[in-house]
């Protein structure tokens, strides 16, 4: 277990009588994408909010890089190479695409406490920036207000930020969702050409994508991990099917 | 001070508590249901006082002066609705808070230019004047338990509105999603014209019912609306109950505040200044209230998240 | 009309209290209008804001370039305009404030209170409780400086006990609390100076109450504007003041009947403290020219004019000299308006005359 | 945006021209009233950098104008009556020098509002707008109920504080020094606005989430704005106050609170020279219309609503177009 | 032959100052499933957003059983007899499941118990909150909600969207039983190319705003797919 990137151990979460997370435990390693799939309400995305420091478990740890950054914060997990997406586009809405890029630039470079130079004129922010726009498609929109795009570009955008971060790990809550079927198959290949640079965590209900992309898959039903493996063995459980992918997979 | 004088205080407390129910419920029901922050809530409540005052002062009858209030505050209200609240819905709280400024300065000037720049008069009816005697030998005003009967039936009222009729289903439904409630077949426009129309005809009532025992006057609806803020805050915005709640621990607070404060400071600081800096922590009692609850419960006692 | 003498007003004309503002300004022009000499008041709504007067005054002085001040008020706005006004060489006549603050040290050659001292009606009160048998009074006011000076001025004169003593949040509105001390207290009397709707609340909650010991205020509560808002609840109620409709001199019973005809309504204390004011300031243009200060403020300290409350003079402070009734709260028909039953205070300056380094 | 930097250039203008012709026409009052302005356009200025560029509808600015009065007011108490104060057994004068004041004002209001932004930015939405202003209230209340300082009275400055080099009882002279903080100040935020800094707390006031995620934390982001806007209110107390020399609790009421606001929204939320634009047309207005009629408020209510309603982006925003991201 | 249940002729529209449809032209029978198809922002909401008057057309015609939409709120609409399952969900969170179903309810064969028959899972969640829901209960608790109001017209914007496979499978069902029982004209978006041919009768695609084909789906060659879908 030395080289995992990023690690739940025995996270619990209760919203009142629901069991969102039940003693998971969980980890991603480098070079992979490690795949998380259950049924609705299942309590991914309550995972998810965990990992990134949003939501704090009610017992358990995450570990990031072999540091306990449960008690941690949003910011500072971003800090320490946690790149989060999130399941409906948070973007800033009217801002432009550039000016996003280069506010995720600046968290990344530690340059927000600055208040005389102007952040469009710093070349070590615009740099990045703009490389990120390039690998995404989004270069002839870096002026467009963010408002003004269309849903997949705003996916799109929303990859980049996480790109700039140069994170060290990847958590996506459905990035795929409503993505039509071209959309699809141009995200799924970014996030296939993505795991050499950081390993992720994802979170789809696509299972098209899902089986052709994962190394791992985990999958939670109720708030616990019944099964985890390579794709093939995960198609073939028999547990899954009935929880999950239904027999008409 | 004897326990039968703290006793009466307590129960000055509910009594004042429930007054501030009373103003706070309009507020709070179009706050929940319309995302709304109405400023001018305190003007309605004005509107209320004044056409109590008018048509009692014409016909001599208290009662038609009550019913007055509720129907001019309601109108007001509609015609506020559908001139002006309408086109804020969208809008974000701070055009609101605008928008219901402006409306105060309106209301108050338009009041005065209609009645003068005196305070009008209107008591309490005789067959509602005078004290009763409660056990213990507290003699409480009469008027003042009619205002707590009233109070408590407005809360009751309310609560089956919302809780218990399809009219409140729909108010509620409206409140989560405009938009789609639209969609399904209810006429949202007319709804809310309703409901902005039933929250100012509670200010009115108020205004009418507290207007009795309080003066009549241009501006009366200003500290009332800050305390109705301070009250629905606590509770949680857009909750009956917790405005009830909250309208309790604010009257009980302030109460008890002016009448124990000036005791206790006689500790700390003294006889001499001890009434003027008892008097002075008494009046920031219900803030310091309202924030420790913030603190503790960021969106009130029963607000949601 | 070059050489008419220019008197600006700052006022409250607007918001709460600009039933006093109205008053002091339609007595003050009545009383213009009367003697026919040339004047010319430009008048200013003050809002009741100490910024706003602030910055009117200077507009006044500035650009209007009046010769003398009036109009104002309320205490905190008479503290924010009247010391930097005097100290441009502009004459301050004040319609009704008068803080202690002016009355003593701070006093100044260009400043006249035509209506009272802040504390006399409350001495008077305190000075009445005695003559009326009390000897345990429960007292209370808002707790603000005006406030805290009133129950000062009523222990001054008064000798019996204190049954209580308390101060209210200013623009509170409900009394209940208050009244239940007071009742419990075994006081034999209580006197409170709540001004405004504060008042009117107050007295109407005390009412219905039930409590009945005898109640004592200065005439702000009780004066014409207000006492309908109170309705029965005030009848019988003594009030100090310095005026009152009744008082039996001809330039009162002329004052009362003029300001009937021409504004339909019976004139308040404010208005006849706007009325003296300006012919007090009548008085002096006949004596001297303006533009001759020392002559000028010499006519005003005469105080040669006939006051509506009769014997008026200026002590050395040059605040008023004279005396204080006891009015009741009676009925006439259907108003309900006061009606003179004693003398509280005769030939009574203030406290803080001797302060004063004026002679 | 082009537009934006003309109609920005034709207030500035305007603000500093207008009192220049009426010291030339002699007209000192008018002077006045531009001073009047331009320090209720600072006052404006601060409020904006929280409620335009960061969203955070403060109810309870007066709070921070009014500390700013206080300290001016205290201040030139003292030196006034040669009465030094007695703080926690040190001997400090007062003083009657407007630098030192203004930095004492900017460090209260700092302070202040670092205490007040610590805990009112632990809610959102209609929570921090009451809680700003029951905050607020609590100062307001606290000072009309103190009596060392006046009290519900407030206390009168003789004499307008000074500043070396110039005689700043001279209406003139005296609004030129206003008219050189607002602008000083106006540059600053025009810079902080393009800066990272000020990316990242418009970023935070359209999506926190975002904000947090890419590793900023919003919080501190917010309080560090919430700190400077009062502390830049503070300061526009102060020459308030110096202007009237005159302090009172009236600073500190809700209506002052919402004064401020009527200026950032009339003249444009987030707009550079929205507070400017807003406080003239209020000094305008109040100066025009006050001699209209006696019920001249009912005009202003109805000319504030026609704006909210009609002219979205206030004056300037009507002037110069829609708001596009800086640069 | 008599009017189609539901007729669009050119329609156009604006958000703001920007075009989003520059003509669309679209049919639904009574009986049948109509699919609406596209890529990413090329109309399909907007289109829906239309025909519930909850955005006003610029041009064009709108036709319910041969009457006119234009010009009419959207309440009106609805009381006409199209229901709407829309994008995203959007049941009424702080609402019990009982009074999401009742909020609108008009009378009609489609009551309450006819609504859990067709999701029993309804049912057992009669009293909870619907923001604790699910997504697929929410989802079925949308569908249940537009049949409540006992519409002619049902349309189905992304009903599937989020959903685990198991759930779709069941949605995709309860489509073809509605279909079969009721005799309901069925408007429908979803981006699974293979589930709708199941169920749809015909299609229309729609390009940047503009409907680019019409047919039986059958008709709808792989070529054309790949072409205006992505596919
Ligand atoms: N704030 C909350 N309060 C109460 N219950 C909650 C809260 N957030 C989530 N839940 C409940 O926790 C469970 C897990 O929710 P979560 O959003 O993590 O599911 P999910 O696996 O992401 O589902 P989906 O695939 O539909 O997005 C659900 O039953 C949900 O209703
Ligand atoms: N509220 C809005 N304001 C401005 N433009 C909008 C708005 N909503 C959608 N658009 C634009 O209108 C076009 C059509 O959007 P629409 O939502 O109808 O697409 P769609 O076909 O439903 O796409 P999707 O599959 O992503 O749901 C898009 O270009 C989109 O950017
Ligand atoms: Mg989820
Ligand atoms: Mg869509």
């Amino acid at each position: 277990m030395t080289d995992t990137v990023l690690q739940v151990r025995n996270v619990s979460k209760a919203f009142g009588a629901v069991q969102a997370s039940d003693g998971i435990t969980l980890d991603l390693r480098p070079g992979e994408i490690h795949a998380l799939i259950g049924p609705n309400g299942a309590g991914k995305s309550t995972l998810i909010a965990q990992i990134a420091g949003a939501l704090r478990p009610d017992a358990g740890s995450v570990w990031l890089s072999g540091q306990d950054v449960t008690a941690l914060g949003v910011a500072e997990r971003a800090n320490l190479g946690l790149a989060r997406s999130f399941q409906v586009s948070a973007v800033a809405m009217d801002l432009t695409v550039l000016q996003n890029v280069v506010l995720a630039a600046c968290g990344a470079q530690r340059r927000v406490w600055r208040f005389f130079r102007a952040a469009l004129r710093d070349e070590r922010l615009i740099a990045p920036a703009r490389a990120a726009l390039a690998r995404v498609g989004l270069t002839g929109e870096a002026a467009t207000i963010v408002a003004d795009l269309s849903h997949g570009q705003r996916r799109r955008l929303e990859l980049a930020l996480a790109l700039v971060l140069e994170p060290t790990c990847f958590v996506m809550d459905e990035p795929l969702a409503g993505l039509g079927a071209d959309g699809s198959a141009e995200m799924t290949a970014l996030l296939a050409g993505l795991k050499a640079q950081a390993p992720i965590l994802l979170v789809e209900h696509d299972m098209d994508a899902v089986f052709a992309l994962a190394d791992r898959i985990s999958v939670l039903v109720y708030g616990k991990i019944i099964a985890t493996g390579a794709p093939d063995a995960i198609r073939a459980d028999s547990d899954v099917r009935r929880a999950y992918l239904g027999d008409g997979e | 001070m004897s326990l039968v004088l703290l006793l009466e205080q307590v129960l000055n407390g509910v009594q004042l508590g429930v007054m501030l129910f009373l103003m706070a419920a309009g507020l709070t029901l179009i706050f929940g249901v319309m995302g709304l922050i109405n400023l001018a809530h305190g003007s309605l409540y004005m509107v209320g006082a004044f056409a109590a005052a008018a048509v009692s002062g014409l016909t001599g009858s208290f009662l038609l002066g009550l019913a007055a209030a509720l129907a001019a505050a309601a109108a007001a209200g509609a015609l506020v609705e559908m001139l002006v609240i309408r086109r804020l819905y969208a809008r974000d709280h701070l055009d609101q808070v605008l928008a219901t400024f402006a409306l105060i300065l309106i209301f108050s000037e338009g009041t005065r230019w209609l009645f003068g720049s005196f305070p009008l008069f209107l008591d309490v009816p005789t067959w509602l004047s005078g004290p009763v005697a409660l056990p213990l030998g507290i003699d409480y005003p009469k008027y003042r338990l009619a205002v707590i009967a009233v109070g408590l039936a407005v809360a009751g009222a309310l609560a089956w509105l919302i809780g218990g009729t399809r009219l409140g289903v729909q108010i509620r439904a409206g409140e989560a999603d405009r938009e789609m409630i639209a969609a399904l077949g209810v006429d949202i426009n007319r709804l809310y014209t309703l409901v902005f129309a039933l929250g100012a005809a509670l200010a009115g009532l108020a205004g009418a019912l507290v207007g009795a025992i309080q003066s009549v006057q241009v501006g009366m609806g200003e500290p009332v609306l800050i305390l109705a803020f301070v009250v629905i805050v606590i509770g949680g915005i857009g909750s009956i109950r917790g405005a009830f709640v909250g309208a309790l621990l604010v009257g009980l607070t302030d109460t008890l505040g002016r009448v124990l404060l000036p005791v206790i400071m006689t500790h700390i600081v003294g006889p001499q200044s001890a009434a003027t800096v008892g008097s002075a922590v008494a009046s920031m009692a219900i803030y310091i209230l309202m924030a420790l609850v913030l603190l503790v419960r960021p969106s009130g006692l029963f607000g949601r998240t | 009309q070059d050489s008419a003498l220019k008197v600006g007003m700052i006022t409250t004309l607007s918001g709460g209290g600009a039933g006093l503002g109205i008053d002091v300004r339609d007595g003050f022009l009545l009383a213009v209008k009367q003697a026919g000499v040339p004047i010319d008041v430009v008048v200013e709504d003050d809002q009741r804001k100490p910024d706003i007067a602030v910055q009117l005054a200077d507009k006044l002085i500035q650009s209007d370039k009046v010769d003398v001040m009036t109009g104002i008020i309320f205490s905190n706005l008479a503290m924010a305009v009247i010391p930097s006004a005097v100290a441009q060489g502009k004459i301050y006549l004040s319609p009704n404030a008068g803080p202690s603050q002016l009355a003593g040290p701070g006093c100044n050659p260009n400043y006249f209170n035509v209506a009272w001292q802040n504390d006399n009606l409350h001495e008077a009160a305190g000075a009445y409780a005695n003559s009326a048998g009390h000897s345990n009074s429960f007292i209370l006011a808002p707790n603000y400086p005006a406030g805290q000076d009133a129950l000062t001025g009523y222990k001054r004169f008064y000798e019996g006990e204190l049954a209580g003593e308390l101060y209210t949040a200013l623009g509170q509105t409900d009394y209940a609390a208050e009244i239940a001390q007071i009742r419990a207290s075994g006081a034999d009397s209580v006197f409170f100076f709540l001004p405004g709707g504060m008042g009117i609340s107050f007295l109407k909650q005390y009412a219905d109450s039930g409590v009945d010991m005898p109640v004592i205020g200065p005439a702000f509560s009780f004066d014409q504007g207000i006492l309908q808002a109170v309705g029965d609840a005030a009848l019988g109620v003594r009030n100090t003041s310095q005026w009152s409709k009744d008082l039996d001199n001809p330039t009162n019973a002329a004052f009362v009947e003029s300001f009937q005809a021409e504004y339909g309504r019976l004139p308040s204390l404010y208005a006849s403290q706007g009325f003296d004011t300006a012919n007090l300031l009548i008085s002096a243009m006949g004596k001297a020219d303006v533009a001759d200060a020392d002559a000028f403020r010499a006519a005003l300290k005469e105080a040669d004019f006939d006051s509506t409350r009769g014997a008026f003079k200026f002590n050395t402070n040059q605040h008023p000299v004279q005396d204080i009734y006891v009015r009741e709260v009676v009925k006439e028909g259907d108003v309900f308006t006061n009606r003179i039953v004693a003398t509280a205070l005769r030939e009574r300056g203030d406290a803080y005359a001797a302060d004063c380094p004026m002679e | 945006m082009r537009r934006e930097r003309i109609v920005n250039a034709a207030l500035a203008v305007l603000l500093l021209g207008f009192p220049l012709w009426a010291y030339w026409a002699g007209e000192p009052f008018l002077i006045t009233l531009a001073t009047r302005a331009a320090i209720l356009a600072l006052a404006g200025v601060g409020l904006n950098l929280a409620l335009g560029t960061g969203g955070l509808v403060s109810l309870g600015h007066a709070a921070f104008f009014g500390a700013g009065g206080y300290a001016m007011g205290v201040l030139a108490w003292h030196a006034q009556m040669y009465a030094p104060m007695n703080i926690a057994g040190f001997e400090i004068a007062g003083t009657k020098s407007m630098p030192v004041i203004w930095l004492v004002a900017v460090l209260t209001g700092a302070l202040l509002a670092s205490l007040i932004g610590a805990l009112s930015l632990r809610s959102s939405g209609v929570y921090f707008i009451m809680l700003t202003l029951a905050f607020g209230q609590m100062a307001y209340y606290f000072a009309i109920s103190w009596p060392a300082y006046g009290g519900e009275d407030g206390l009168s400055i003789y004499v307008r504080n000074g500043f070396p080099g110039l005689n700043t009882l001279d209406p003139i002279q005296f609004f030129l020094l206003a008219y050189a903080v607002l602008m000083a100040v106006i540059w600053f935020m025009a810079r902080l606005q393009v800066s990272p800094f000020g990316l990242a707390l418009a970023a935070a006031r359209q999506s926190p989430a975002r904000v947090q995620a890419v590793g900023i934390g919003v919080f501190r982001l917010r309080l560090v704005a919430f700190v400077i806007s009062g502390a830049i209110t503070a300061l526009a107390g102060a020459m308030f106050a110096d202007l009237n020399r005159f302090i009172s609790p009236t600073m500190l009421n809700w209506h002052t609170s919402g004064e401020l606001i009527v200026i950032v929204v009339l003249g444009g939320v987030a707009r550079l020279y929205g507070p400017v634009a807003g406080a003239i047309l209020l000094v305008t207005l109040e100066h025009v219309l006050g001699g209209f009629s006696d019920f001249w408020q009912i005009w202003l209510g109805l000319g504030l609503l026609a704006v909210v309603l009609f002219a979205r982006g206030g004056l300037v925003g009507a002037l110069a177009g829609r708001a596009v991201a800086h640069d | 032959m008599t009017a189609p249940l539901l007729d669009l002729r050119g329609v156009t529209a604006l958000y703001g100052s920007s075009q989003a449809l520059f003509g669309v032209d679209l049919t639904v029978e009574a009986g049948q499933v109509t699919a609406l198809m596209g890529r990413n922002g090329m109309g399909k909401t907007t289109t829906i957003r239309t025909i519930c008057r909850l955005l006003p057309n610029r041009a064009g015609e709108v036709f319910l059983d041969g009457h006119e939409l234009s010009g009419l709120p959207p309440h009106r609409v609805a009381r006409m007899g199209v229901g709407l399952v829309p994008e995203g969900r959007r049941c009424f969170a702080p609402l019990t499941v009982r009074e999401n179903l009742t909020a609108a309810a008009r009378p009609g064969a489609w009551g309450l118990d006819r609504v859990v028959g067709l999701f029993p899972r309804l049912g057992e969640r009669m009293a909870q909150r619907a923001g604790t829901l699910s997504g697929g209960e929410q989802q079925m608790l949308a569908i249940g909600r537009a049949l409540m109001t006992n519409p002619r017209l049902l349309i189905l914007d992304e009903a599937t969207e989020g959903l685990a496979p198991t759930v779709r499978a069941e949605i995709w069902q309860a489509i073809g039983t509605l279909k079969r029982e009721s005799g309901l004209g069925i408007l429908l978006v979803d981006k699974s190319l293979r589930e709708l041919s199941a169920v749809a009768d015909s299609a229309v695609i729609l390009d940047k705003g503009r409907s680019v084909w019409a047919g039986r789906i059958e008709e709808l060659s792989p070529d054309l797919a790949a072409s205006w879908l992505g596919v």
